[in-house]
């Protein structure tokens, strides 16, 4: 027979379709975008738009919206392959459920997640940012998004054989959300008042680097299940 | 594990520690009470409202020890796939949030005349909150599916997930400087509480913990005749 | 047909004893000895319920058993290795994604399963065989449903593995598709190829017949080890 | 054959059929409470903590999220029937698309958004809003939220044949959401300041109105063309 | 079986002359003329792709055709009443809800369909046509794929309309079910009702025979009036 397959020209091919999936017609980047920048700009019209609370509480809206916008995008991330079956030939793949899931959040961090990180200086401008905190509030996304898409791939795989599991996901998944924004926020905040967003910085590096390891674990573990 | 592995096992193991749990709960709810309303002294700073504190701590303790329980439960169902193990830990989660819910009221109630206001954002209360509303992910999980089996899988992943918050639960009122007083019982230097503050607060302490028993022996009781139902009834059904 | 000289290992041999298997909570069957080995075509039959599609994920590792082993080459594989090594699974779902063509979609199978790129006329073969040549380039959403399992079971003779585990392979499928598949799996077994198919029409295929019916448990099991949850 | 069908039983049917769905397990109602209140509880992580800064934005935050938790339980009011097949049984119904559109809105707007109107208030605790605030909040959600699950049900029903649908009608319920968002603030607003909020309240029963029209003749004709 | 003295308006007829339909932008048939009449059993045959389940989906209504007429006795009853009082399809979704069970599911669709609530026995009976009584309180979730068709199938018989179309009914059946269904046909029949299926089994009913494949549109029409769009 042929040789061995490569296993990481396996998993380049699963992100390969993944992100051409998202980016298609009905696909979820342009989606979660669109979200992202919409559900930000109903903020002005609910808070009113004075431009000192709009500045005070822009880190925490963008923040808190381009949480909200990752979840809602996260919905189908394995549903949609469970219910028309490519679950199971991802199953059957030589990748394993651990490589088929880090393929899978690879691919939305960089098809959905990172989008938002790179289109929020423009949100921020229409809620007044004071502008020292630019640069720590696209750092912090970038640092921080990763976490999103890991921690909402534990949602995403644990609800991936419920029907209407959408919002079930989000009852899942916000709460371990907190961390990640706590110290998301904290650091645009240090930045605007000129104190120094490094430790913030650090401990949203930390969130990321646990969440890689127990979101692949929890998400593979809760496919396997799903499958039964 | 293995002894209590099947469950005509567990329930002689438990028809013989019922009884006893449940004098043992009214005893100490009993002691426990009358110390913490009429057998201790007023708190020289805060008054009679230190009372809240033998009803609110002692439940916070809880909501965090039954997390515990239904994780290493949850561990036990996924590592052997014991069923028992499964239904343990269903049966203990509305317990926990139940005492977990019971802390936040009492500590909000308490905040009002302490703080100033029921509610802060700080790091213990809000890791509170979140334990509360892992409860409520493991319980809606739970209910999702019409397979038990696989609802309860799913949620015995996500009460291990949830098991990092423990900690932060624990340790928040170190890392963030809070509202919140740091331990001053559960301290590897000993307790700096006044003994007669200390009196009441372990009776209520284990008042809580056989009142758990109490509870969680009479609804795995109860989950496990459910199971026994609906298979029975499943195999009536003629497959 | 697609691979001229394709052959598999003629020594490969799977045998399993006294499976049990449970699924939402219930015995579904118990007590199934089988055997194939290369070049062995094997029906399921019985009636609905009786556990065709569940026999078929266990044997791909979906369903987990609660008795009795399966063994591949007398112990020389582990279950894990057979599934992504061995064992191509087409079943009631067709894994296509209805924006993508048919081309895509199959380009993208192959490479999940081999990390390589299909030659075009190995594309070409392998959709002739079932008639889809002339569609490879339309989106899958336009496919009528005989159109969509048949895209489905073109992923048998695309990638090459030993084991062919097919679900109700001939529904939908109208006379000149039936024969299509017939002689497929004819050219596979050929080639020391194994076939297992679930199925409730004649599949003109002569092998071995294995009645679900008979290993249905017994009332009352239900009460032994793991029967009460 | 038997007498004709009353179609107002058919209607009280399907209304019942879809209540007892979205209460009964992973169904929508208990999660789209869930949603709102989890939602509304990141907003003190985003914003931070000062009891002044949250009660002026209590309204804005609490209308924002009430519409956002209501488009995440809309995501599969008709694609759920439309996949599985029901939809074709409802459309061969003696209530014609229109009834069928009305009753899932009906059923959507019972069990799902009225539990956010009534849930609001303990909300308001967490985020301080000033006590003259309370009875008009409750008024303005009871008036506005049948104009969301109508609104809701138009975006619902274009993007039924839309696989990942969810972030879709996002971006198409949104912006028609604005009127309501700003009227439903506004009365609350009104009412915080001490100044009159029934002009808000009657133009916010004004949406409702034109909603009902446009959104169910819209969601029958959108319905008609998925079913092709 | 059902309703014991059900018998159907014998006047009932339905032509259809000069049928032509497109779907994703293509004509799927062209020129197609049909009649049936109270009593009439019709089985539409083709390959796969040649329009069975589009034919069926647009008697009912769903897809509009966009050329010739079909007229429904005489004119007497437009399309709209026809589909909401005459009509019961069945097509590949079985339109089941998985968490209720098939008993809950067969009453709302009753309530849905007449505004009324099923009596007991009736439910019963309409269930051991397909065998399916000892299953009528499961949740459809738990349900094999058969199982579940049965279920979507239970609906001709308990909703009594006149017109039935059935796409693939005996798709995934096993074979004391299949003759069930013949007979449930043969029943209907012999009450004045019609059934038009389309097939590609046998379906062991005598009946008239349209093939599909015989108004498939010919190259280049597609440059007509509506084929620029
Ligand atoms: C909703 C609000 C509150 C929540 C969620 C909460 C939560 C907790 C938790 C989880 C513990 C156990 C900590 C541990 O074992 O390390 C605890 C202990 C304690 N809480 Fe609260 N609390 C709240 C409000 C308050 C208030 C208002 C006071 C009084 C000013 C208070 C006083 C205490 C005290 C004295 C302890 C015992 C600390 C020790 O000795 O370890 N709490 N609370
Ligand atoms: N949802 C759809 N959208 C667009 N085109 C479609 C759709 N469904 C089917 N078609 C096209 O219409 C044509 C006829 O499809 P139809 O499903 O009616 O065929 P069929 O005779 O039922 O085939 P089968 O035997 O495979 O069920 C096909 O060529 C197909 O490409
Ligand atoms: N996803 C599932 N969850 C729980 N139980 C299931 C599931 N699928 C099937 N079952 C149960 O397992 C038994 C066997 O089902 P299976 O699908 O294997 O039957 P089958 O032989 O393939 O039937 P069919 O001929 O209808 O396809 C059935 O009694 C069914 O109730
Ligand atoms: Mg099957
Ligand atoms: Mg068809």
């Amino acid at each position: 027979m042929s040789a061995q397959p490569s296993v990481s020209s396996v998993f380049v091919a699963l992100v390969r379709r993944d992100m051409a999936l998202a980016w298609s017609q009905g696909g979820a980047s342009l989606l979660a975008l669109g979200f992202f920048l919409i559900a930000v700009s109903l903020f002005p019209f609910g808070v009113g738009p004075e431009p000192q609370i709009l500045a005070r509480i822009a880190p925490g809206v963008i923040w808190v919206v381009a949480l909200l916008a990752c979840v809602v995008s996260l919905d189908r991330l394995y549903q949609a392959d469970y219910e028309d079956g490519s679950l199971d030939d991802l199953t059957l793949s030589p990748l394993g459920l651990v490589g088929v899931a880090g393929a899978k959040v690879l691919a939305h961090w960089l098809s959905t997640t990172l989008p938002l990180a790179i289109a929020a200086p423009a949100l921020a401008v229409l809620l007044n940012l004071p502008d020292a905190g630019y640069p720590v509030l696209v750092a912090s996304l970038l640092i921080g998004t990763p976490a999103l898409s890991l921690i909402g791939s534990i949602g995403a795989s644990l609800t991936v054989a419920v029907r209407r599991g959408g919002v079930l996901m989000f009852l899942l998944i916000l709460p371990l959300y907190v961390p990640t924004l706590i110290f998301g926020v904290g650091a645009v905040d240090a930045a605007v008042t000129m104190s120094d967003p490094l430790p913030h910085l650090a401990l949203l590096a930390a969130t990321t680097l646990v969440a890689t390891v127990v979101g692949l674990a929890a998400s593979a573990a809760a496919l396997k299940l799903a499958m039964e | 594990m293995h002894r209590f592995a099947n469950p005509a096992q567990f329930n002689r193991l438990a028809d013989a520690v019922m009884p006893w749990a449940m004098v043992a709960t009214v005893l100490l709810f009993g002691a426990g009470l009358y110390y913490a309303l009429a057998g201790s002294p007023p708190d020289y700073q805060q008054g009679e409202s230190v009372r809240v504190m033998y009803v609110h701590v002692p439940a916070a303790w809880m909501g965090m020890f039954v997390y515990v329980v239904m994780a290493v439960a949850s561990f036990a169902a996924l590592a052997w796939r014991h069923p028992l193990a499964l239904l343990a830990g269903k049966a203990a989660a509305p317990i926990g949030a139940t005492f977990t819910a019971l802390a936040l009221i009492t500590g909000a109630l308490w905040g009002k005349p302490m703080w100033g206001t029921y509610w802060v954002w700080d790091g213990r209360l809000t890791s509170v909150l979140v334990q509360f509303f892992l409860y409520l992910g493991y319980m809606a999980l739970w209910k999702s599916m019409e397979d038990e089996e696989k609802a309860g899988n799913a949620a015995s992943i996500l009460a291990l997930v949830g098991l990092v918050n423990i900690p932060i639960i624990k340790f928040s009122v170190d890392w963030w400087s809070t509202l919140h007083q740091p331990a001053s019982v559960m301290r590897l230097d000993g307790p700096t509480i006044d003994g007669a503050m200390l009196v009441p607060l372990f009776l209520m302490a284990a008042a809580y913990q056989v009142y758990f028993t109490v509870v969680f022996i009479w609804r795995m009781k109860f989950e496990i005749n459910n199971r026994k139902l609906s298979v029975m009834r499943s195999v009536d059904m003629g497959h | 047909m697609i691979d001229a000289n394709l052959i598999f290992d003629s020594e490969t041999r799977l045998t399993g004893s006294a499976l049990g298997c449970r699924r939402g909570g219930r015995r579904v069957f118990d007590g199934l000895d089988f055997e194939v080995q290369a070049g062995d075509f094997l029906s399921l039959v019985g009636k609905n319920g009786s556990g065709k599609s569940t026999f078929l994920r266990m044997i791909a590792g979906f369903v987990p058993k609660v008795a009795g082993e399966v063994i591949y080459n007398q112990g020389g594989k582990t279950a894990a290795a057979l599934a992504s090594e061995d064992i191509t699974l087409v079943g009631h779902q067709n894994g296509l994604k209805p924006g993508m063509s048919l081309r895509n979609n199959a380009t993208f199978y192959y490479r999940l399963m081999t990390g390589g790129v299909p030659a075009p006329e190995r594309l070409q073969i392998a959709a002739d065989i079932f008639a889809l040549g002339s569609l490879l380039d339309e989106p899958v959403q336009y496919f009528s449903s005989g159109q969509r399992h048949r895209s489905a079971l073109m992923r048998f003779p695309f990638v090459a593995r030993q084991i062919w585990l097919m679900d109700e392979p001939t529904v939908g499928l109208d006379a000149d598709n039936r024969a299509a598949l017939a002689a497929l799996i004819q050219h596979h077994m050929a080639c020391g190829g194994i076939v297992i198919a679930a199925t409730h029409d004649p599949m003109w295929v002569q092998g071995n017949v294995l009645n679900m019916d008979q290993f249905q448990p017994a009332h009352g099991t239900e009460t032994d080890d793991e029967g009460w949850l």
